[in-house]
């Protein structure tokens, strides 16, 4: 029943990981990662693993990405995007 | 035994690692590449979980009192991939916190050009 | 209330001790005062698991300890023998040396208010190795193989040079790729077992094997698993981390990563091929020929990299490379009699390359930080004790009689007359070796005893009571392991008979 | 080695070579007018490096790799279990017990929870080990020590002090002043629910951490400091893990030697039950919250 939407959501892990690759911009790659991240959330609960889920929520979507974005900012990749 | 069809799940975390072991290798910037090792690790976790689901159980709480073993899923790989993201989200941490410091020497993102600096550096 | 076994005990304390050390550490905020908690820790170990030793060598037994209030196949286990327990008093025996005799490189090379820290890495270290040598669950054992992972790579980088941060971020990248092949073969392995633990899981592999089930993803998974720990422990084609991150580190980090670390995953390694895939399993999927291959050009092609190298870190690291070959030819010849000269080697190993490296860091030391071999000249004269450890050590890794290098060598040549269609090679390769060995350590040896053209006016170095004691040591446990070693390759014979049961 | 012709005897260079110099004696003028392409010597022919060099020769050997992987592992995974399937091997005894006997023995009526921090505690007390050292490892990394911290960043710190004081930001403060409390109030609630709903003190944990990292970056880091310092940073942490090490130091110890009392499991459902799992449970999220904020505030400043 749910296996059309369980095949689309893997079909769109597929793509956010070769998005990643091919993308140039660090910025977007990061964010692509997030997304992946996101969805990878929704995919545990269709395997019936609410506590994956919920970590993988707070955690790949959540810090993992609060960490890369400091990395980014520390590199000074993100200059020019807060003005003063 | 043909279950490719079946096992779609298995399937596709085979090629994300696949994919994330080919960013691991080609990539060049040392932030993607921990992308990449990233969407191993996640890879390997789904595969991990794919091996415990059982078509048309629950999960593995206490639903309507039911003590039953054939009306949850197996609990033990969501258990191991509990381990496993603890343990990758670390070593994220770990790898970024690297970069940064390489970055703040050699400034630059590039692993081969960072070994090239030291290379430099290092033989007089 | 039954009566307790304390016996049984001692290696569940000795991993939480290292692990309670750890944390403790973390509280403290002065490195000599953890540098004294962490000597205290160790030698503690040492002497549990010599009397562990004692005690399951004499009785001849092996046993398993439940972690927890559930048995086998639902909780964890420790399981521990002969073997085992004398993996756990090598470690810790020269973890003690080690760490005792180069403590002033380490309050030299690291920060002071971050010289606790350095300590915290090294308990949680030793810990995870003990857990390595001591556990029965394979994802016990994952779990532990990233412990170790953080803590080395915390190890190296913890001088705080650029050079040591790239060393550290390409062992990080290869070493991750190491762990991630070795959870994937153990997440197929679950998937067609679904067991976790060694004993049960032999059992369902041995039915596998017999009815011919699912025999593609067995062979798979036991390549994943073997490369993940080949990996692991910088087997030759995979060695490219370890010039880098030795060459950079502190060297009390590199003798302890390349004597135990490396070693750690070797035994891991050993216990599987007995308590999981049987010794049969291995040679029928032509595992254990694949290792051998590999282990031979490791051995040739490692001496042939040290020969180019004109950095004394650097060349050691290589020779390490060499050495790991040695012990994978052991495995691979897939005879108990080779896994038990793989097993003397890792002891004469670990014994001697943190001999070599310590030395090599009060050179370093001596001649004001200069790395290049040319740069040592006379450093011996300067330094005598140093001097002789290193000249023993070197001549120990040539394979000299009377020191560990030469017992472990005839063991392996001896080993070769078991495996027919190997013992050409073998022998050869070991002879080929040997020479190359020579022609790479002779030369630095001269090196540091020919006095040094210009007289360097840097003061003469004082030695400090603790490195000399280390390196008394060191060489004591050389000609011990390299005169007395009847009892210990007879340890090792019993406990491999034991672990293939 | 290809201008070694420099009128030396084979014994000189032998003399040279076994003194560990460079391989000629005149050193200093071979190192003058030695091209680039030495670095290119046999030696380096079958390295990493080397073929790193050939940019492409290495990107078709990574994919050519990848590729060859992934086919292998499809055949794999076409011999595999079927997915879904209730009689594959890893449904065995071992899970039944988990499943049917597990309220019994631990008390837990989410499985995994018990499964993690009953059964299978010591790989969970490894993985929180894990944790530890790695935010230990950051802190050797990134924690300012005088020999790691440059003058520019000196400067870009302060800067984003200034801003963190001064600017006035209503949408994210006003948004963070309402969110902060509910977000941390759910994170408490996960934590203390975890032997009964998914989650648990990992994900729980990292709820509270985010919580923490908003409100810090709505307000900036002096605030935060206002109770918050490394001191307490270690002392949570040491502290959480101590009492993790000291109850499954407890429970291994009695479980294995048959000795000691058995820890009451309560009534399953209720939220003080399943013996040990509800501390462990704080412990870990403890740990975690102080060790994710400890991530942000070492990546953003240097330090807690």
């Amino acid at each position: 029943m749910s296996t059309g939407i369980q095949i689309i959501l893997l079909a769109f892990l597929v793509a956010c990981a070769l998005g990643v690759s091919f993308t140039p911009n660090l910025f977007i790659a990061v964010i692509i990662f997030m997304g992946y991240s996101s969805i990878m959330a929704v995919i545990w609960l269709f395997l019936e693993s609410p506590d994956l889920a919920i970590t993988e929520a707070a955690v790949g979507a959540g810090v993992d990405s609060v960490l890369f974005f400091l990395t980014l900012k520390k590199v000074h990749f993100l200059k020019g995007t807060r003005e003063g | 035994m043909n279950h490719l069809e079946t096992n779609f799940y298995e399937a596709v975390s085979v090629i994300l690692f696949g994919i994330g072991f080919m960013n691991l290798l080609l990539q060049n910037n040392l932030i993607k590449k921990f992308i990449g090792l990233n969407i191993m690790d996640t890879a390997i976790y789904l595969f991990l979980a794919a091996q415990g689901y059982i078509f048309g159980r629950v999960a593995p709480i206490l639903t309507d009192g039911v003590i039953d073993a054939s009306y949850y899923i197996n609990p033990v790989p969501a258990g191991l991939v509990l381990t496993g993201i603890v343990v990758s989200v670390s070593i994220t941490a770990f790898s970024l916190a690297l970069v940064q410091r390489l970055y703040k020497h050699y400034g630059s993102l590039n692993m081969d050009e960072i070994m090239r600096l030291s290379r430099e550096e290092e033989g007089e | 209330m039954e009566h307790i076994n304390w016996i049984h005990n001692i290696p569940f304390f000795s991993i939480f001790l290292a692990m309670l050390g750890g944390i403790i550490t973390a509280l403290i905020n002065n490195g000599k005062i953890a540098y004294k908690i962490h000597m205290a820790i160790i030698f503690l170990i040492c002497i549990m698991s010599g009397i562990l030793l004692v005690d399951v060598a004499a009785k001849n037994e092996i046993f398993t300890f439940m972690m927890g209030h559930f048995p086998a196949p639902w909780g964890n286990e420790l399981r521990a023998g002969p073997l085992e327990a004398l993996m756990a008093v090598t470690f810790s025996v020269v973890m003690l040396l080690t760490v005792g005799g180069g403590a002033n490189f380490v309050f030299k090379d690291v920060v002071p208010e971050k010289q606790h820290l350095y300590f915290i890495m090294l308990n949680a270290l030793f810990g995870a190795m003990l857990a390595l040598i001591y556990t029965n669950d394979i994802f016990t054992a994952y779990v532990f193989i990233e412990i170790n992972t953080i803590a080395s790579c915390a190890l190296i980088m913890a001088k705080g040079t650029p050079q040591s941060m790239v060393g550290t971020t390409h062992y990080l990248i290869i070493s991750l790729l190491g762990s991630g092949l070795f959870l994937l073969g153990v997440s197929i392995l679950y998937g067609i077992t679904g067991h976790l633990l060694f004993p049960q899981m032999k059992e369902a592999i041995v039915e596998l094997i017999k009815t011919e089930q699912y025999h593609m993803p067995l062979l798979v998974v036991t390549g994943f698993i073997f490369i993940g720990i080949a990996i692991k422990s910088a087997l030759f084609p995979f060695h490219s981390m370890l010039p880098g991150a030795y060459g950079s580190a502190t060297p009390t980090s590199s003798g302890i990563l390349s004597g135990l670390v490396l070693k750690s995953y070797i035994i891991l390694g050993i216990k599987l091929i007995y308590c999981v895939f049987s010794a049969q399993v291995m040679e029928s999927l032509r595992i254990t020929d694949i290792l051998f291959a590999f282990g031979l050009s490791g051995m040739v092609m490692g001496s042939v990299y040290a020969m180019k190298e004109r950095t004394m870190k650097r060349m050691l690291a290589y020779s390490s490379v060499a050495q790991i070959g040695y012990i994978y030819m052991g495995i691979g010849m897939g005879t108990r009699v080779g896994v038990t000269a793989a097993c003397f080697h890792i002891l004469a190993h670990a014994v001697t390359k943190t001999l070599l490296f310590l030395c090599c860091g009060s050179f370093v030391e001596d001649s004001g930080g200069k790395e290049k071999i040319y740069h040592m000249r006379g450093a011996a004269l300067r330094n005598p004790l140093a001097g002789i450890g290193y000249t023993l050590g070197a001549l120990s890794m040539i394979g000299i009689p009377l020191l560990a290098g030469f017992i472990s060598k005839v063991y392996f040549a001896t080993a070769s007359v078991y495996s027919p269609g190997k013992m050409a090679a073998v022998l050869i390769v070991l002879g080929v070796s040997m020479v190359l060995n020579a022609l790479y350590f002779l030369p630095s040896v001269i090196a540091i005893w020919t006095p040094a053209k210009e007289a360097l006016n840097s003061p003469s170095p004082s030695v400090s009571p603790a490195f000399a004691v280390s390196v008394i040591g060191f060489i004591a446990l050389n000609l011990i392991l390299g005169i007395y070693y009847r009892p210990i390759t007879h340890i090792i014979q019993i406990s491999l008979d034991l672990l293939a049961q | 080695m290809s201008n070694i012709e420099d009128k030396k005897t084979f014994w000189q260079k032998l003399k040279a070579w076994v003194d560990g110099e460079e391989i000629l004696l005149n050193a200093d003028k071979y190192i003058a007018t030695r091209t680039p392409k030495e670095h290119k010597s046999w030696k380096d022919r079958f390295s990493v490096t080397y073929v790193k060099e050939n940019r492409k020769l290495y990107a078709i050997l990574s994919v050519g790799i990848s590729v060859l992987f992934i086919a292998i592992m499809l055949s794999v995974v076409n011999a595999l279990p079927e997915f879904g399937s209730p009689y594959n091997p890893s449904n065995n005894e071992v899970m039944v017990r988990y499943l049917e006997k597990g309220i019994e023995e631990t008390g837990a009526i989410n499985f995994v929870a018990g499964m993690i921090l009953d059964y299978r505690a010591f790989d969970t007390f490894g993985e929180a080990n894990v944790l530890f050292l790695a935010v230990m490892c950051v802190v050797l990394l990134l924690k300012k020590d005088g020999k790691n911290f440059s003058r520019q960043e000196e400067q870009e710190n302060a800067e984003d002090d200034y801003f963190d004081t001064t600017e006035e930001r209503p949408i994210l403060q006003i948004g963070a002043k309402i969110l902060t409390p509910l977000v941390i109030l759910y994170g408490i609630y996960v934590v203390l629910n975890g032997h009964l709903s998914p989650g648990g003190g990992f994900s729980g944990g990292s709820i509270i951490g985010a919580g923490f990292i908003l409100y810090a970056s709505a307000y900036g880091k002096k605030r935060m400091q206002r109770f918050f310092t490394f001191r307490t940073f270690t002392l949570i942490c040491a502290a959480g893990l101590l009492t993790y090490f000291a109850c499954k130091s407890y429970s291994f110890f009695t479980g294995s030697n048959h000795v000691g009392y058995e820890i009451s499991k309560g009534v399953p459902g209720d939220i003080i039950s399943a013996g040990f799992i509800l501390p462990l449970n704080i412990c870990v999220g403890l740990i975690v919250a102080c060790t994710m904020y400890g991530f942000y505030a070492l990546f953003t400043k240097g330090d807690i």
